[in-house]
């Protein structure tokens, strides 16, 4: 593991300082407009600096603690593991506020920028879980938000646009592109350069430019480190097996894995077949960073087509390119009729909806289980990154369009 | 400062004898691609463009504001990319020095060494990447100075002193002194903070100081050449093209400008 | 307190058997057809057995953690107290998995009724929430769940439909009379009456015939002895001034008092305006209790209506009506109008969409701190009974309908 | 037991001596406020009832099944209250004791003893009231006795033996055995539930006991008369009168099932 000492902070132990030039491996870097690094320098120093405060970290932590109901569960998966032969546990980030693991980041983002006084946060979004993550942050700091996103994206997530302006945020479509996440990402950098005085990019994953990769892990390692801890409590071998996260832009599966790297544990990232930056990227930059990223024979970033709104994203965080081409950690894609079928699998065996992104996660666990890659009774941490009620309408959506996805 | 920043190419050359000769220097952007831009390159140089430069469009190009956005667009989807247009690139025999712009990852996707030998056969004299910023440049500067491409490198309102120093040092062919913390784009007036930046840079360095981002009227490039060497024009034109005009009527544009910097 | 002894039990002690006869003053009692007596005399006696066996505390205590995410948070709301002048503590049950109160006597009905042999649970919804949880705990503990819901409220709730469905449970709908909740109660116990041998009755508030309102309170004082003890780590007084809750069929406000009946707080139940069984209604007897009932001068039950679906139901439980009459609970009402605003001023300054429900209790507070009924500097605890996903879509319609709503 | 056990009205000195006399007893139902609701009482005296049972609508009556809960709805639409019905019914000159048929928040709304002396002004002997089960029945039998207002119970497949003797002992007018586990409707067969119950409930009371729910045909009528000392019938004749049979039309259907009864 010495290839990646930053992840092996002790959980509990003293903010320790950070250490790190942002490149992890070949990737990451801060690949920015010139008029963007001073900016990105600030949150550099102000996280550092943050992040080895021990009232930052307790003023985090109560946050963390009273606002977004953490820790949150560690759930038996009783039956589903009866029927697999395999104990599994579930890392329950579907309970945590706003119904994702994205709340971890964006309090510690909010916290920080309110250090840094700024009084506006800008965001991308996809779906609109990392917008609505960060409206909330916002309206409870008490700062003003600004949400990008595509415009397709706002015609099929019409809730959750509402949700935003409900929370006070302003939605902003972008109209360039694809019209979707990655368009969206590129307006906020856009907005960021002429804002980055007054307004904190509050970017929603394991991803952008340094310090961005390092900073949103560290603010999602509590879903490793808690799980490390509850698995302690529930497993007599205290360290599973497997330990498995659904990667998009990696940051539920960083938080996840950053809690596991030090153990023996084998772990597994699941990318969406159709939005495979490791699996079926080169490397490439994109939004200030240096990673996989799913583009053509010209360089043009492509499109990532995937069932999960979450993980319509070409590009992947660059710590993950780094895992995988170190081989610490497996990564490995499922389509989307595996995770339509997970979603009813999980929903029929332990009553937990979850979300089409966390499937996929469950879905590798469900083909591993069935192969034999995962042997019988071994025990497989999976994390549930979000819960399902956003999907609702695609799951109805799949069963009208096809009869057998159930 | 190494020899690396004394040394430059043909645009470094260029720029600077006229610079040093009084001309406010001009460099009007076209997009490759769109309708008649090879045309342009031709018109541009007639109406008094110093250089131009050659806008090799992306997919995600985060320096850029709606107009060069939506060009990029068209011309991505007309089926434009880096190897057809620098195969184009020769046949124009350009009467001023040609300055490519683009993203990294249309660089990396070659490799910078790869990219580099291309423009240079190619007849390409520099190369403007507004993603990668000085301090990761070293790479992409090595492989431009390898192939006698100059790079020219950007500095903006909010860069500090001390990177301030170092890429009017560093930047070959001009300084890109971006004019506004913003995008590509139209404004009408220029901006307050272009004044002092590029005062600032030409305190740091012999090489000429371009202001870029946002001038598009005569009014607004006179301003600029007040206190710069020179300015840098997209959108005001890319829109042009947008908007239908052909070559002449934007090269009437230029010209314009042209007049407008040589009243200064 | 010496009226409502059953309330008592002081939080953490030991299992104490339950002595009631199912009366709480006038109210209350078992107005079922004879055919159903039987059934809940062995319901009855399950749960007293149940109640006083350390196992099934201890079964349904890991459940409600491991599974649920208890305990759930207590969040002082910073920025809303600092506002109104008065200090905020939000008893978050926004956070239970599914998204409100409801799960916590599900997962004791459901664990009750495997006790019992029972195969099957069958529930009455109206919009849903109580449906989700009962198909979610079924799913959980390996039941079939059939659940029973107003045609008119399958439309209105078509999201909600659909995730019982994908927990495996049957929706049937219900044609009769108003064919809302009500009518859906009515029909489920019609159902229970064929079936009572095999299905259990997972009714969904403190209402129905006893022992369903005892039984009920009791699963849900969770919420109450939770709050209590982290009241009394947060607040200097240790226990807050005033305790509220919103009021439909009166489960939370039940399971909220219940920590507090012992104590000087004042209690506040707050119902809807156009559901108000205790403010409008007479005393009555309806789905085998007698309680106050909306109903018209010929003894026909009225029709609640209610911008929160959850309040549209025309009694009360049992108890509140006792409470209400000795003097110990202080029940009042808020408007539509005044509900979707709390919503949305809440939304703005702590970063929560509650339930339309609990902005009920809320929207309370909001005027009780303008009117000075609530004094400067006094301490309020309130009950968010659930999140405000399954509301977006009325927020909405409320906003397009009347632009003054926000 | 108490002397309430060994007295009775009207009703109950009606039945009991006709059961006595060998005849099999035939209580049909009626759901007041139906389109001719009133001529139907006549007709059904006519047709061979014994007594007929009067349904005053409710709005959540969970003992009935699809047919009476429609039968309900469309009463209460058209206006029918408690009063409007007691008010007609001395009108009517039946030539059989009534027996009203309600839900308790009818009854408790006017409160039991106010609601029992309406009954007896407007010429009632009996009353039911599905939802006010045994242990909860105490203050509504004192308030019928206190009137002479027969208090029929239920009994139901299910009754514990304990209770079962108690509601045998404490009915008056008739015991109202429940066939079957379930509410009002129309059934095929008499379900296996109902002859174990009927017999069950006569070697414990000489009061007459009557099955009903789910009684509809000729056949499970002389089925339960083999059993029992006659039936209910309702959902099979208030499902003629949704489908717009006249009185005439459906008194005729009572009459068979008279003759049916007649012939076991
Ligand atoms: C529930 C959920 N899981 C996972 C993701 C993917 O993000 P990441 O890979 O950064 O965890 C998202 C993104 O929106 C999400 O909403
Ligand atoms: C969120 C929420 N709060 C409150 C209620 C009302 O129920 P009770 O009064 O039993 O708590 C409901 C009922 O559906 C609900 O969903």
């Amino acid at each position: 593991m010495a290839t990646v000492p930053a992840l092996l902070t002790p959980t509990g132990s003293a903010p320790a300082a950070l250490a790190t030039d942002g490149r992890f491996g070949d990737y990451g870097g801060r690949f920015v407009p010139e008029a963007l690094v001073p900016a990105c320098e600030e949150v550099e120093r102000a996280f550092t600096d943050a992040w080895a405060d021990p009232r930052f970290r307790r003023d985090l932590d109560r946050l963390l603690a009273v606002h977004a109901g953490r820790p949150t569960a560690l759930t038996p998966a009783w039956r589903l593991s009866a029927e697999l032969g395999v104990t599994v546990l579930l890392k329950r980030e579907d309970l945590a506020h706003t119904g994702s693991h994205k709340i971890n980041n964006v309090l510690g983002q909010a916290l920080l920028a309110r250090r840094m006084g700024r009084g506006r946060l800008l965001a991308e979004t996809g779906a609109g879980q990392h917008g609505v993550a960060t409206a909330t942050a916002a309206a409870l700091l008490g700062l003003r938000a600004t949400v990008y996103m595509g415009e397709r994206d706002i015609e099929r997530q019409a809730l959750n646009v509402y949700r935003m302006e409900v929370l006070g945020a302003e939605v902003v479509p972008v109209r360039t592109g694809s019209r979707t996440l990655k368009d969206a990402t590129s307006e906020a950098l856009r907005a960021w350069v002429s804002c980055a005085d007054e307004a904190h990019y509050c970017l929603g994953s394991v991803m952008g430019p340094h310090p961005y990769p390092t900073m949103v892990r560290e603010f999602q390692r509590v879903i490793g480190d808690e799980a490390r801890a509850q698995c302690a409590r529930e497993l007599p071998t205290a360290v599973p097996d497997h330990v498995v996260a659904c990667v998009g832009g990696g940051s539920n599966a960083a938080g996840t894995f950053a809690g596991f790297l030090g153990t023996g544990a084998r772990l597994v990232g699941v990318e969406a077949a159709g939005g495979a930056a490791i699996t079926h990227g080169r490397p490439g930059t994109l939004h200030g960073f240096r990673s996989y990223v799913l583009q053509d024979e010209h360089g043009q970033v492509g499109e990532a087509h995937s069932v999960a709104a979450g993980l319509d994203y070409p590009g992947v965080g660059p710590e993950h390119a780094h895992l995988a081409d170190t081989g610490r950690v497996h990564y490995t894609t499922v389509g989307d009729d595996e995770v339509l079928a997970a979603v009813h699998r999980l929903a029929r065996t332990e009553g937990i909806i979850c979300a089409l992104e966390s499937a996929h996660a469950v879905a590798w666990v469900l083909r591993a289980a069935t192969s034999g890659e995962l042997p019988r009774g071994c025990t497989v941490l999976v994390t549930l990154s979000g819960r399902g009620d956003k999907d609702i309408a695609t799951l109805m959506a799949a069963r009208d369009g096809a009869g057998d996805v159930r | 400062m190494s020899a690396a920043t004394v040394t430059g190419g043909a645009l470094h050359r260029h720029l600077g004898s006229r610079a040093a000769a009084g001309r406010s220097l001009l460099v009007p952007y076209v997009m490759a691609g769109l309708p008649g831009w090879a045309e342009l390159v031709g018109e541009f140089a007639a109406a008094g463009a110093d250089a131009v430069e050659i806008g090799l469009p992306f997919s995600d190009p985060i320096l850029d504001g709606p107009v060069i956005c939506e060009a990029a667009e068209r011309a991505l989807a007309g089926g434009t990319t880096a190897a057809t247009v620098l195969a184009e690139l020769p046949g124009l025999a350009a009467q001023v020095p040609l300055v490519v712009m683009t993203y990294s990852n249309i660089v990396l996707h070659r490799g910078a060494p790869a990219f580099c030998a291309a423009l240079r056969a190619a007849g390409v004299s520099g190369l403007i990447v507004p993603d990668v910023p000085f301090a990761e440049a070293a790479e992409l500067g090595g492989a431009c100075g390898a192939e006698g491409i100059d790079h020219v490198l950007l500095a903006a309102p909010s860069t500090p002193p001390g990177r301030l120093g170092e890429v009017a040092q560093r930047s070959r062919g001009f300084v890109y002194a971006s004019a506004v913390m913003g995008t590509t784009g139209v404004r009408e007036h220029l901006p307050a903070t272009a004044a002092r930046l590029a005062a600032d840079l030409k305190a740091l360095t012999g090489t000429p100081v371009l202001l870029g981002l946002g001038i598009s009227s005569p009014a607004s490039a006179r301003a600029a050449a007040a206190v710069a060497d020179g300015v840098v024009v997209g959108s005001a034109l890319v829109r042009d093209v947008l908007e239908g005009r052909g070559p002449a009527e934007v090269g009437r544009r230029l010209a314009a400008l042209r007049t407008a910097l040589d009243e200064a």
